[in-house]
């Protein structure tokens, strides 16, 4: 997987992207004590994905701490701990089993600033895997990331790159405010090169320059969009390709500026398509380009189905190379 | 009474009575202005319960935290937030504790270690869990006390908080406030087991109970209670038993209580059971109760005068105080 | 309030919105033996907002059930008593309370039909009210109703005349499937004359008839932009004003028959506008009618803040009924 | 062995044996074709644990209903669905007991009252009070047995639905399997209180600790469950004491548990220990056991055959299952 077109940094080492995170949870922990995390077998197991493997016997287990099954609960206790002045890491296993943690995230971490008349900031990181693509059937299988962008007080990030997996730790715990990172569950095994340096997490990246068509997308649908845009180079087609990277906010200037150069744009989302992230770059790119764009912005999503098991179910409810290509040609198809 | 010299008693009973009749004349004055509608949106009051508070808070040190639930005047005003600020908050004005965005449910003072102010039933529990893991992680004595009423033990945030901080003997004080109702709804349909100490022990947490309408017994029960935690005994459970004498809320027709349990309940009133008590024992007299009344009345028309006379925070400024980041990056264009 | 333009239904008796409630459960319970109501104080309190006053006298304790709190229990218990055979109208007090049963709404009742290959459906209906309006601040002001409508297995109404809250539920209870309900809380007040005949609710209503532009909008703001159509017709400018009143799934035909003959559209959504409902219905427009709009899709939508209590402050972050006008000339102030 | 008469021992022994030997046949074979791909997604094993279900589901009645975990193959075999319909349904056929949408972790048969295969821990424990309180509402002798791990006792929803079942008298079985580990992670660090028969009376729920090795002391302890809940007694709770002789998951390294405390536990192999019972006391002979081995062997393989030529569901169904009423819809427009 390509994770920078422009200026191939010179300070470079490849690692797969679940290295990357750990790398950068032991940074966390090794320069700021103030830094903890927990969340259900992170110590010894060293979490389901393997993000915290040997962390434990580094730093124990005050600082790796395993919780029970309550999500709620943990993910409350981080907002406390945050409070008290920590800098708590929580991880949900993933995003399944955030929902029953979201009354927390939504009426108290994202509310506090606010409700306290700006006195109580939560700096708190919440980590999730999330995305379907392994056959584990309708209640393991969701990204619901468009959820979390949906609500103020909460800022969304999520790391398509083993670059960004390495770096956008640091800057989440930077962040005054509550930050949820997600990880797709299919990245984990992916390996890329690392730049050594900080990246800013702001901002949208271009994966890949061109001038035809903006392919907008970010976490798991990346490496499919890169795919997808280079078997439209055989057919001529220059597309552009924006990995968001920042869910909330959005970089709507990023969004902007690419498709008022291309005129063209297709949104690539893994969410099902009402009422998520995709209407909502949609929605952004039309009041803003309406004049030049020369088609309507096109989607492509998840079916609106819970994920089957099946596996060639599976593979038809979700985005696939082939469905971007599709929606790629319906949208380059558009005269005007 | 609970058992205590009279020494004692002459020491600490006139400002326990003086605490009790301050929540009780601000609250009655509260109940009259939302008639008057300067005060809006829900508005539950204390009246009856004051002795809980009181007894609690009054053995709290100015390090430790406190966590309470929207029916907390009495906690902010007994825990040094101002009549003034608390009055302004519930006229909406820039000048109240939490800047006008919080209202009655959402007191703040991070200063006094007061973090609100939860409208969420059972909401604020892990997040007490999380303050007094934070305090153990940073070997601070700091105690978190958090209020919350005998309908949140049914919640499934209740159940894994009680659990966390046991199983991590994080030094939290859980302070039931058992009305017997949760609006409507009485104790026996709420909890299959009324005995909410026993329910509470079987998180392996000291709990007992402890009549709420007499504010020594509070007092000596909080007293046991925080010596117990100071020493690193873990977390400790209080129900306290009370009595609203008020309807749940302002919108609340109160049809469900056999109006002569309301009855037999207020001979139990704390302030006046109290204040007998004292004049009996010779520490206080009728004239000097008198004129306890008076300043608290004092207290709340300066109060009202405060309120009354703020100000409002520019329409320009909503959206402040949704990010810290923000809000200090606008804080900073400010300074240039 | 009006309820229907064309054709005044000769038959009609005028109610509140609460009264048409409280009417359709009385009709339910009395007609199947299958249904029953359970929720948080819906007995002898007769619900908060009242719309199951009366009934818990009518038909005993067993049928009109109070739950102790704890939402995801009693959903889940709801999700339960459907497979078991009954017909469950689960009311959850409010949509902000609503996250802590979002697990049992999204993963189980959502999920069932599927996972078990259509063996197990799930005819439960969940009411609840939502929105803001009355200084209830952060935590008890929420709009999420765009996060049920992005769930495929969900089917979400909102009705927002007396007519549909009359007669919804009905066709909620005939549903094999789990139905969620949304009752802005603003509307229970709202008088209004009933049609006796059934209406049908999987189509959206054309409230006022219009030329130029095209309001679409749902539960508490249709009677503000109502409001706005007229003050909009003294301008000269036609506009009519479609109700989605089914928000799972949309009517996107009439969407789109309003839209071809306006070419104009405004959506109005109390909810935060980034992911929100408003985002997927322009995004639909600007997809099918990308060639004829004269104009982007304009969206009104409540600013991106948690809700602030101060009065000043929630009016201006709610859309208002000037906010609407604006956004009216903005659409038509654009030429193509 | 629990006392029982060898009259009723040679009654039930074989039966009994069987069973487990059949779920232990048809496991092995399972965790075989899991490193062959033909079974995909999470596949949870059972083995070691087969004498809670086998002692359990033998005392069910057709007509109760039955609700499990993720790890349930086991219950659903001796629920009466054949090896070959779970079979195929982990080879995501539409033969499969769910047509192939479910897999592993979602096995259904509505028929025989089997309701699941939950993957979200913790989550169908409301669903089976609400399946108890229909039966009771419908005045039916139906037992709603639900099983769950030891780890779902964190979770707050366990707590819930432990008190609605209590408060509500439901007929429902709560059937925890202790195997002591949720994932890698243990009972110690999981609960405060780790005796979990005393931690679920606590809801004033009859609850009692029963050696789950013991296939016969289970069968007692279901029996006296039973007896009490079918005289109308309300809900009971059953601690089963057992041990997952294999990884959490086939993902699972494993690592967590000391490689000699598996050893203790496998020396208590619940049909090791049982099938030298029968062969001690006389009632079955070792070549009688072979030739029931043999016989699960061969169901088995039929079932394996069976599989691997069962058919897809064809991609165009993919949007089947999503709701009732549109495959009703669906299936009236095929008989047009
Ligand atoms: C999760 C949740 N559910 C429902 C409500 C609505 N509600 C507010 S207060 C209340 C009663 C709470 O009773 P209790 O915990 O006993 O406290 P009390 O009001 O008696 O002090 C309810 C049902 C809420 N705020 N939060
Ligand atoms: C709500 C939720 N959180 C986390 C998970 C991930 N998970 C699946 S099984 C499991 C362990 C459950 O342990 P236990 O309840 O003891 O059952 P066992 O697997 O031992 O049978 C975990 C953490 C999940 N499925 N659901
Ligand atoms: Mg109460
Ligand atoms: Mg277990």
């Amino acid at each position: 997987m390509t994770t920078a077109t422009e200026n191939e940094p010179t300070d470079t080492v490849t690692m797969s992207y679940v290295e990357a995170l750990r790398e950068a949870h032991r940074e966390a922990l090794a320069t700021d004590e103030r830094v903890f995390v927990m969340g259900e077998d992170v110590a010894d197991y060293g979490s389901t994905y393997g993000a915290t493997r040997g962390l434990h016997e580094e730093f124990g287990s005050d600082r790796v701490r395993n919780t029970p099954l309550s999500e709620s609960g943990f993910v409350g206790a981080g907002i406390g701990a945050a409070l008290g002045g920590m800098r708590p890491i929580v991880e949900i296993m993933t995003v399944n089993f955030s929902m029953l943690a979201l009354d927390q995230l939504v009426n108290t971490a994202a509310t506090y600033l606010h409700m306290s008349g700006g006195q109580c900031n939560v700096p708190l990181v919440v980590r999730m895997a999330t995305g379907a693509g392994r056959q584990l059937a309708a209640q393991h299988s969701h990204s619901l990331e468009c959820w979390y962008a949906h609500v103020p007080g909460l800022r969304v990030i999520m790391p398509a790159t083993v670059t960004d997996a390495r770096h956008m730790l640091r800057t989440a715990l930077a962040d005054p405010d509550p930050v949820i990172m997600f990880e797709h569950a299919t990245l984990y095994a992916a390996k890329g090169s690392v730049d050594a340096d900080a990246v800013d997490i702001d901002t949208a990246a271009v994966r890949r320059a061109g001038t035809d068509l903006s392919i907008i997308t970010w976490g798991g649908c990346l490496p499919k969009a890169l795919e997808a845009a280079d078997a439209l180079a055989s057919d001529g087609v220059q597309t552009e390709v924006l990995d968001l990277r920042s869910l909330r906010p959005l970089d709507t200037p990023a969004i902007l500026a690419s498709v008022s150069k291309t005129r063209r744009a297709l949104v690539v989302d893994e969410g099902w398509r009402t009422a998520g992230l995709s209407a909502e770059i949609s929605a952004r790119i039309h009041e803003a380009c309406f004049a030049d764009l020369a088609a309507p912005v096109g989607r492509v999503c998840t079916a609106e189905v819970p994920i089957p098991y099946a596996s060639h179910l599976e593979i038809a409810a979700l985005p696939q190379v082939d469905d971007i290509i599709a929606g790629a040609k319906e949208v380059l198809g558009h005269g005007r | 009474m609970t058992a205590i010299t009279n020494e004692v008693l002459a020491e600490l009973g006139p400002g326990l009575l003086a605490d009790m009749i301050r929540v009780r004349e601000f609250e009655e004055r509260c109940a009259q202005l939302y008639g008057e509608t300067k005060i809006r949106g829900f508005l539950h009051l204390y009246i009856g319960e004051e002795a809980v508070a009181a007894g609690v808070l009054h053995c709290l040190e100015p390090d430790d935290a406190v966590l309470a639930t929207y029916r907390e005047h009495g906690h902010a005003l007994l825990r040094g937030l101002s009549a003034r600020s608390i009055m302004a908050e519930m006229f909406g004005r820039r000048e109240g504790c939490s800047g006008g965005r919080g209202g009655s449910m959402h007191l703040f003072d991070a200063s006094l270690g007061f973090f609100g102010g939860n409208a969420i039933v059972g909401g604020h529990l892990p997040v007490a869990v999380g303050l007094g893991l934070a305090a153990q992680m940073q070997k601070q004595d700091r105690v978190t006390a958090c209020f919350f009423g005998e309908g949140a033990m049914a919640e499934g945030e209740f159940h894994e908080a009680m659990n966390l901080a046991a199983l991590w003997n994080a030094p939290v004080l859980f302070c039931c406030e058992n009305n017997r109702y949760a609006m409507g709804t009485s104790l026996e349909t709420s909890e299959s087991e009324t005995n909410l100490a026993i329910k509470a022990a079987s998180y392996e947490m000291p709990a007992w109970t402890v009549d709420g309408m007499d504010v020594l017994a509070v007092r000596a029960a909080t007293e046991r209670a925080l010596t117990l935690i100071r020493a690193g005994g873990g977390p400790v459970f209080l129900e306290l038993q009370t009595y609203r004498f008020r309807a749940h809320s302002m919108f609340d027709p109160d049809k469900y209580r056999d109006p002569a349990e309301v009855e037999v309940w207020r001979t139990r009133d704390p302030i006046a059971t109290f204040g007998q008590a004292l004049i009996a024992d010779g520490i206080l007299t009728t004239e000097e109760i008198e004129s306890i009344q008076q300043a608290a009345v004092a207290e709340v028309d300066d109060a009202v005068a405060f309120a009354d006379a703020g100000t409002l925070e520019p329409i320009e400024e909503l959206a402040r105080h949704v990010y810290r980041r923000v809000d200090g990056v606008q804080a900073a264009e400010v300074q240039r």
